[in-house]
């Protein structure tokens, strides 16, 4: 039965006592924690040892890209046809610095949010956590702390015990 | 059918002119190759379809941008039988004349595929050396004028010749039994020897008949000065090339007229003399400001009524016998001192003119001065009448007539006197009263229809006649089209008054040159047709004033009401022609009207401005019209432009602006006295120009002798260096010869399928004229400088324009042209709102012409008719500069200088345009660049424009606003 | 990082803030005022729908444009509209990374407005086309002509800044959106809401990972955004300093420009503020002291913007030209001096009443000044676009502008195009940032306890 | 004190749970996306592969024509010179149909009663030009010039393509701007002897560029100057 669970979920109050659960859960020494809250949390990611993002390198790159399509387009059309425009020189850089940011930003940002998206799985409308009873409190006030069924050291019913010893308001077994 | 090339008869692209004509148009040969370029032709009505195919020739495109559409097979009808001459989609040229008041004005045809497209003068012609007017580039349009009369009508009823020809036979029967007795020939202004001989034949026939002359523009009021002067009836010519002072009272010798394209060669001519001072000096009186005055260094303003006194006043100062001191103004008195200075010592090289306003008393001390001064026989020339027909009556004689009963029989030859005579005559009234009338004309006009015959003619460029230019040189009119309407010539019908039923339209014209051409007759007849006149002006005869004094015209009444025919639709027969009511009125820029011109004193003791209606009450006659403030005009003198409020002129031309003839005097019609009231109401004028001062801007430079230094032609630019191509095409304009015509805008409208839009679009600032006469005005209101400034495209080597347009349409050619590729245009208007000259011109609505008007027939094939939604511009006519192109690389050669000449330049009657290659140095066009009065307009903002000017003299003495 | 001062009332639970904003649009709770507002919007939006088809079909001659001017309401509407929409940037962006945490009452519906202030804008420039269908011509694609668009012309920029612009900020706020349209899924009870909401939130479950990634992601977003506004507004304003005519050949421009369109914008956000406020009883989350603030920035870009005219004189009197001085002559007293006087008045006079605290926490007071405020920028462009084209260089071509009845539907009718979608949004989506005022509440109470 | 809530007890799940979504839903959407990317990528290269292909260009068709006149034959089998017919081709700016006349000079010889000539000897019976289908047309706004092509070693071939191997006529190649641009940027490739101008069969020689560039330095072919607007477009 534990292979087809998801993890365990507890539910608390406020930021503070899940951020005290999730300490007890590390020295505890489970390693496979998530936690599910209405808004982010500063420092939780330190507590839960979650790597660095790594959106700033999509979108740097997104604006390499964007810069470079721009340009590489700019250059290529006025030397494909090249036409004399009011005398004006037909790689006028400077005139084409304007487009050339535009499009830096346009591939920076989406590929920011396709990035983000991306690496969060999303979009991702069946998920198991959703099973869970008290869940809907996660995007309103409740703060959940979740093992998952993973993690090393995950027994059902252990976990749930020190979930709730964590100060818990109600703790669960996530069904995967 | 023969082609030669008159090597001296050569205009742009060495066209070869066509001697004779077998013509096509009206051949079924044509009418299907047609339908090729036209499958729009099956959806027309019957009648537009007849109409169109008559006048749409062989293969050509009559491009229409139509976008980038799938294109489509269209049907494409090959001859059944080529003539053996014709190349398809090449142009044909002819040479001609038109008519204005019966004066030959010499052209060149262009004709694609047996439609005339464009006419220029012809540049063989001694007289007017290829130069045109407005009315010479219009007569175009007003040959496909949809509303001319298609065939013969008995009281509006349409009728066919045969019936014309049977009443005609019963009509002579009555004739004949009294010799003519009562019969009545009204004829407008003509020159034709045809015409005069087969008008003697008839009084021969019938020696009781009449003949009466009808000269609404004032030939006839010219003729019976010179008549009351020397005594007998004879023509003048002014020699102005070879003036150095010119004195005009009242006389706009510059002005639009048949004298209009000698007078202005010969004025400019002499004033180009000199490259370090103006080559002659024009003083000018006048109560009206004209063309003739703008250009006046020494400008007087007085009263009409003033002009036989100033007349005697200069004789007096000049010692001519006879000539007492009359009471002069300082202003007058300065004037005319300053005149006499100048006059004095020039045995023959200075001139005196006066104009009608003036009349017999100021013609006579005018001629008494010229004949003192030495110049009659050097700078004013006499001649024998050159314009028919001796002997005739005048209009008012013949009204008396038929009001006493005298007259039964009335035939009206080619003039409207329904319309156009003074009002006090009461035509109308009297033609109502003639038992048989009958009126030949193009339309079924305000006389037409009142008449009980109306017989079409045809139109110039449809028929064969002859006539004489102004300096008496002849010219053989060949029809450059067959006539698509069932029209006869003139000659046609008075020899079918003669009892010659039907005769071929050549015959009588034929028969004229017989005598003078003698047995060589048909290689005559071709040279002539081939050069478009026959060697020979008028022989110059030698008289002097008989008279001792003329008595001037009694001047009861404050203000003076003089008139004027109209610049641009002349004494009303060009009311129908949308080309011409377009134009801007040279000094008014006001289109589609006519106005009451008063000067700014009197408007401001009305207290109305521009557009207010006003009321001109002569006798017992008014007329209300809208207010024009002239400023520069005499403070006591009104100014009424004939031509307008036409009742029958056709779509065009119908119930625009006011009948200023109505209110004519019929004794003394060109200067009267009247009041003026304003009315209550006001109306907004299609004006093109609303902003006249200068504001202190340079923007029509003046210089003055001595002030000139060389101008180098190089502008620095910060962009880089453009390798240019061989030829770099440049225009310089002079604006010291700019005399403000508007032949030069007439002449882009004709070649660049410019669309008419309409007092409406005028109105709203719509007007698509590619080059606009911008008018200053510097100094006093009262006593301004005026000036003309043509400005088309400046083709800017760094074209704001061209960096604005997002999608290419409008770039830079490798020769220096700002090229406009309406295909490619989406209408962003960019380009139109960088440009700092604003000479950009945008298809606001679809200006096309609709299809099944005739008027297509018109169109340049050579140039796209242009849709909505697209900018268009002056394009240094391109189509000339790539079809030379073609000429010289099929022939592997360099352009020669002079190979391309822009219409604008063609037509300029001054020369005053011109265009070509600045890589060669050798070209005229570089030599004027580098002339001292050479000047870049707005150079301060480095756009490099290639069209630059040339400032205008300012005569060394001061005060010359004043006078 | 923020405030010291708490901005929201700490007497509110995060349950209660929730249920509040989801509830406006799962419980819609003002539909008669709502379906008036709808009604008024589309009457608007039928107006644009015939003025377009009577364009399209006959042409721009509709207009009162002409040459010389030959732009007008399009393209000055155009820079209004855009400018408008260039506050909802700024507050969410800049105050965010400025961690001005009031603007989390605001950003929401101030980048809903953003949003469909650009569309208005947006359809200007292909509607003041003479040829509009051709309008894909200023793309580059491989045509059969061989032809490319013309990279120097400001046109070019322009289609590119605003098209970047709109995607950027849809980004931006649709990024904003995801956690909260998960927390309306949350609440939602019946089957269709819960399937809008549930596909939107794409599946969010705010699990720590996500935020992390999400706030970076957000952060840039914005860091990138706020760059991308200055450079949208400079452009348009290089539209008419790139062309050489006298009062548009300027280097003030671009700063001018964007000044002006945030003071514009501000306005707009205040006036919308105000609205929802007293619609939905938002007094508690959008509170007097955000209006106070809302007042200050007012006060400070207007002030900025009056900086700008001042500026502009100096310019040309400094420069001595003398097209510029005569058109600045022709601005004080020409035929146009009502737009300018009218600028002057209706930005800066009613602004000065924001000095005193009690006009700033007025929620109507502000309501005005801001009407006001817009009214005057419109006429400040109209201003700056007419009368530096109706008389340029050649007095010859000298020619006044009146708009047409068309131009008016014209303008008029966009207002529809931005309300309709709007309030539709407001129906639809939670119109105040729900985690974010939760964030800020959770701080306050938090700083409450530490004293 | 703690709630525990029993996973097996599945039943009690209630209304409040969030689960909203099976889990095929989730294949569904990212089907939907992937396939709405797709479409919008694949239609825009269709729309530009579409303004490009036989279709939009015309190239696809053999217009119906009044008499099924065969190039192959005439030009092709018998080898009569394109200018006998075509005869304004080095003078003006049109090739010209031929007038009915030009057929007749053989046909009034030989298949005197062909059925198919019908056509041709009624329009010369009463005077009325035969209907053709027009084959070879470019847009209102294009304007282009026979004699200065063929003057300068342009052969009909090149735009023609092999007319004498046609049938029935069609238009050989698309007549885009591309197709004429390519040629204006860089004439030489394209250039022919003065005598092979209208000679079908012509092959470039292998050194197709240092002969075609003779040739445009012998005609003195404005290179560089022919791709702007103004030479074709007015």
């Amino acid at each position: 039965m534990a292979d087809e669970l998801y993890g365990a979920l507890a539910e608390f109050r406020n930021p503070e006592d899940l951020m005290a659960a999730a300490r007890k859960a590390r020295q505890a020494g489970y390693r496979d924690l998530d936690a599910f809250t209405p808004f982010p949390i500063e420092g939780l990611d330190r507590i839960l040892r979650l790597p660095r993002p790594t959106i700033s390198v999509v979108g740097l790159a997104g604006a390499i890209a964007g810069a470079g399509t721009a340009l590489m387009m700019q250059v290529y059309v006025n030397y494909d046809y090249p036409l004399n425009v009011g005398g004006r020189p037909i790689y006028a850089i400077s005139a084409f610095a304007v487009v050339t940011f535009e499009l830096t930003i346009l591939f920076s940002a989406l590929a920011m949010l396709v990035g983000m998206l991306w690496q969060n799985g999303l979009p991702r409308l069946n998920y198991p956590v959703f099973n869970a009873e008290r869940f809907h409190r996660a995007s309103k006030d409740r703060f959940f702390l979740c093992v998952n069924a993973k993690d090393a050291k995950f027994e059902a019913g252990k976990t749930l015990a020190f979930l709730s010893e964590a100060g818990a308001l109600s703790v669960e077994l996530v069904p995967g | 059918m023969r082609r030669r090339t008159g090597p001296q008869a050569r205009p742009a692209g060495g066209q070869t002119l066509w001697a004779g004509i077998e013509e096509l148009s009206d051949d079924p040969r044509f009418q299907a190759y047609i339908e090729a370029e036209y499958p729009a032709v099956q959806q027309f009505s019957r009648t537009a379809r007849r109409e169109f195919l008559k006048l749409m020739g062989a293969s050509f495109a009559l491009a229409g941008l139509t976008g980038c559409e799938k294109s489509s097979f269209v049907g494409a009808l090959p001859y059944v039988d080529q003539p053996a001459s014709e190349t398809i989609g090449l142009p044909r040229y002819y040479a001609t004349a038109v008519l204005l008041d019966g004066y030959a004005q010499p052209v060149i045809a262009t004709t694609h595929a047996g439609r005339p497209t464009k006419l220029d003068g012809n540049p063989a012609h001694p007289t007017t050396q290829g130069r045109s007017d407005v009315f010479l580039q219009s007569a175009v349009l007003q040959l496909y004028d949809p509303d001319r009369a298609a065939a013969p009508s008995r009281h509006g009823d349409p009728v066919s010749w045969a019936d014309v020809e049977v009443a005609v036979g019963t009509l002579r029967e009555g004739w004949r039994a009294d010799q003519g007795e009562g019969v009545r020939l009204l004829l407008g202004p003509s020159t034709s020897p045809t015409l005069q001989r087969q008008i003697d034949a008839f009084l021969k026939q019938f020696p009781k008949a009449r003949v009466h002359l009808h000269a609404p523009a004032g030939l006839d009021k010219r003729r019976q000065i010179m008549a009351a002067v020397y005594g007998q009836a004879m023509e003048q010519h002014l020699v102005l090339g070879e003036c150095d002072v010119i004195v005009s009272l009242d006389d706009d010798f510059l002005g639009p007229g048949p004298d209009q394209l000698r007078n202005a060669l010969g004025w400019s001519q002499s004033r180009r003399r000199s490259s370090d001072r103006p080559g002659n000096q024009l003083f000018m009186a006048e109560s009206v400001p004209s063309a003739t005055g703008a250009l006046a260094g020494q400008r007087l303003i007085a009263d009409a009524r003033r002009m036989p006194a100033l007349a005697e006043a200069l004789a007096n100062a000049l010692g001519v016998a006879g000539a007492s001191r009359p009471e002069v103004t300082d202003a007058e008195g300065r004037w005319i001192a300053r005149a006499a200075a100048a006059c004095k010592g020039r045995p023959g090289r200075s001139l005196i003119a006066s104009g009608l306003s003036g009349g017999g008393a100021a013609a006579l001390w005018v001629a008494k001065i010229n004949q003192q001064l030495g110049n009659v026989g050097q700078t004013l020339k006499l001649t024998a009448p050159i314009s028919g027909p001796a002997g005739a009556g005048t209009l008012a004689e013949l009204v008396s007539d038929i009001n006493a009963g005298r007259v039964h029989s009335l035939v009206v030859f080619d003039c409207n006197p329904a319309y156009s005579a003074p009002g006090e005559l009461d035509v109308r009234d009297a033609i109502k009263r003639v038992r048989s009338s009958v009126h030949l004309g193009l339309q079924r006009d305000e006389t037409g229809a009142l008449c009980e015959w109306q017989l079409p003619l045809a139109h110039a460029l449809e028929s064969w006649s002859d006539a004489y230019a102004v300096d008496g040189t002849a010219t053989i009119l060949q029809p450059v089209i067959a006539p698509f309407d069932n029209v006869k010539t003139q000659h046609q019908i008075l020899a079918m008054l003669l009892g010659d039923i039907n005769p071929a339209a050549d015959v009588a014209v034929r028969e004229t040159w017989q005598a003078s051409f003698g047995d060589a007759f048909e290689a005559h007849w071709k040279q002539a047709l081939h050069d478009g006149f026959v060697e020979g002006a008028a022989p110059f005869i030698t008289a002097s004033p008989v008279s001792s004094t003329i008595a001037p015209p009694n001047t009861a009444g404050d203000l003076d009401i003089v008139f004027r025919p109209d610049p641009t639709v002349w004494d009303g027969q060009f009311a129908n022609v949308g080309w011409l009511q377009e134009l801007p009125k040279p000094l008014t820029t006001v289109t589609w009207s006519n106005v009451i011109a008063v000067s700014p004193t009197l408007a401001k003791r009305i207290m109305a401005v521009n557009g207010d209606h006003v009321e001109v009450t002569v006798g017992e006659r008014r007329v209300s019209g809208p207010l024009w403030i002239m400023p520069g005009q005499a403070d006591n003198t009104v100014a009424l432009y004939l031509g307008y409020g036409r009742t029958r002129a056709g779509r065009v031309g119908n119930s625009l602006g006011y009948d200023a003839y109505h209110v004519q005097p019929g004794t003394e019609p060109w200067l009267t006295q009247g009041s003026l009231r304003k009315l209550g109401t006001t109306e907004d004028l299609p004006v093109t120009q609303l902003h006249h001062r200068m504001e202190g801007f340079d923007l029509a430079r003046e210089v003055k002798p001595g002030q000139v230094e060389p101008s180098s032609p190089e502008q620095a630019s910060l962009y880089p260096a453009w390798t240019s191509s061989r030829n770099a095409w440049g225009m310089v304009i002079d604006l010291d010869s700019c005399i403000g015509c508007n032949a030069c805008v007439a002449a882009c409208t004709a070649e660049n399928n410019v669309p008419v839009v309409g007092p409406e679009q005028v109105k709203a600032g719509r007007e698509m004229h590619w080059l606009r006469i911008a008018r200053y005005y510097t100094g006093d209101i009262a006593a301004p400088r005026s000036f003309f400034q043509p400005v088309p495209c400046m083709h800017c080597e760094d074209a704001p324009c061209e960096m604005g347009c997002p999608v290419h349409a409008t770039t830079h050619s490798p020769e220096g042209v700002n090229q406009m590729v309406y295909n490619r245009c989406i209408g962003t208007r960019t380009c139109s709102s960088y440009c700092p000259y604003k000479v950009r011109r945008f298809n606001f609505f679809d200006y096309r012409l609709p299809a099944d008007s005739s008027e297509h027939a018109a169109h340049n094939p050579d140039v796209t008719v242009r849709s909505r939604g697209v900018m268009e511009k002056c394009t240094y006519c391109t189509q000339r500069i790539e079809a030379a192109h073609v000429a010289a690389d099929k022939e592997n050669r360099p352009l020669r200088d002079g190979e391309v000449i822009t219409a604008c330049q063609q037509a300029c009657p001054t020369r005053a345009i011109v265009f070509g290659d600045i890589n060669d140095p050798g070209s005229e066009v570089s030599r004027l660049k580098r002339d001292g009065r050479h000047y870049v307009l707005l150079e301060e903002l480095g756009t490099r424009p290639r069209t630059t000017y040339l400032a205008r003299w300012r005569d060394e003495e001061k005060g010359s606003g004043q006078g | 990082m923020s405030d010291r001062s708490d901005i929201l009332p700490t007497r509110q639970s995060m349950g209660g803030i929730t249920d509040q904003l989801t509830g406006i649009p799962l419980h819609f709770p003002v539909e008669r005022r709502w379906l008036i507002a709808m009604l008024f919007a589309s009457a608007l939006l039928l107006l644009l729908m015939v003025s377009v088809v009577e364009l399209f079909t006959r042409g721009v001659g509709i207009w009162g444009i002409n040459i010389p001017v030959n732009w007008a309401f399009a393209i000055h509407n155009y820079v209004w509209w855009l400018g408008i929409g260039h506050a909802g940037t700024l507050i969410s962006a800049l105050l965010l990374l400025t961690g001005s945490q009031w603007r989390n009452s605001l950003n929401r519906f101030a980048e809903t407005m953003t949003l469909f202030a650009v569309v208005c804008a947006g359809i200007y420039p292909v509607l003041h086309l003479g040829r509009p269908w051709y309008v894909y011509w200023m793309f580059p694609y491989p045509a059969s002509m061989g032809v490319w668009p013309q990279f120097r012309s400001p046109l070019e920029w322009d289609i590119w800044a605003v098209l970047t612009y709109l995607t950027v900020s849809l980004a931006f706020w649709y990024t904003g959106l995801i956690p909260d349209l998960a927390a309306a899924r949350d609440r939602a009870t019946r089957r269709g809401w819960q399937i809008f909401f549930g596909i939107t939130a794409l599946g969010w479950r705010g699990s720590t990972t996500h935020w992390l990634r999400w706030s970076q992601a957000y952060r840039l977003t914005a860091g990138l955004a706020v760059p991308l506004v200055v450079s949208v507004h400079s452009e348009v304003s290089l539209l008419f300093a790139a062309g050489q005519i006298p009062g548009w050949h300027s280097t003030i421009f671009p700063p001018y420009f964007v000044l002006g369109a945030a003071f514009s914008g501000f306005a707009v956000v205040s006036i919308i503020a105000v609205a929802l406020r007293s619609w939905f009883g938002l007094q508690n989350l959008v509170t007097e002291d955000h209006l106070d603030l809302l007042g200050k920035v007012l006060l400070a870009t207007g002030l900025m913007t009056a900086y700008g005219y001042v500026f502009e004189v100096f310019d040309a009197l400094y420069s001595g030209e003398e097209h510029e001085l005569q058109t600045l002559a022709d601005r004080f007293a020409g035929a146009y001096a009502w737009t300018y006087w009218g600028a002057v008045i209706f930005n800066f006079i009613p602004l000065q009443a924001l000095w005193w605290r009690l006009v700033r926490r007025s929620g109507w007071m502000l309501l005005l000044i801001s009407v006001s405020v817009a009214i005057g920028m419109w006429l400040e462009r109209y201003m700056i676009l007419v009368t530096s084209l109706y008389r340029d260089f050649l007095v010859s071509s000298w020619r006044q502008f009146t708009p047409s009845f068309w131009d008016w539907s014209t303008y008029f009718g966009t207002i529809g195009l931005f309300l309709v979608p709007f309030l539709i949004a407001i129906r639809l989506i939670p119109m105040i940032s729900i985690f974010e005022t939760k964030e800020l509440l959770h701080e306050e109470k938090a700083e409450e306890q530490h004293g | 004190m703690v709630r525990i809530v029993d996973p097996t007890a599945r039943h009690r799940v209630t209304a409040r749970m969030v689960q909203i979504f099976s889990s095929v839903a989730d294949t569904w959407l990212r089907l939907f996306l992937i396939g709405g990317l797709a479409l919008a990528g694949g239609g825009t290269v269709a729309a530009v592969g579409f303004a490009h292909s036989a279709y939009m260009t015309d190239t696809d068709i053999r217009p119906h024509q009044p008499v099924p006149f065969s190039h192959r034959h005439h030009a092709g089998e018998l080898g009569i010179d394109c200018r006998y017919c075509h005869n304004d081709v080095e003078t003006g700016p049109q090739a010209g149909l031929p007038p009915t006349e030009t057929c007749m000079t053989c046909h009034s010889e030989i298949w005197i009663n062909a059925a198919m000539l019908e056509p041709v000897r009624r329009s010369l019976a009463d005077n009325t030009p035969i209907q053709w289908t027009r084959v070879a047309k470019l847009p209102d706004y294009v304007f282009f010039r026979h004699d200065i092509h063929i003057a300068k070693g342009v052969g009909c071939e090149t735009c023609h393509g092999r007319i004498d191997r046609m049938a029935l006529t069609y238009r050989a190649k698309a007549f885009t701007m591309e197709f004429c641009i390519d040629c204006h940027r860089d004439p030489a490739p394209h250039l022919r002897p003065q005598d092979h101008i209208t000679d079908m069969a012509w092959e470039p020689p292998a050194d197709a560029r240092k002969e075609g560039e003779a040739i445009a330095a012998h005609e003195g072919i404005r290179q560089g100057e022919l791709t702007y607007c103004y030479v074709c477009h007015r």
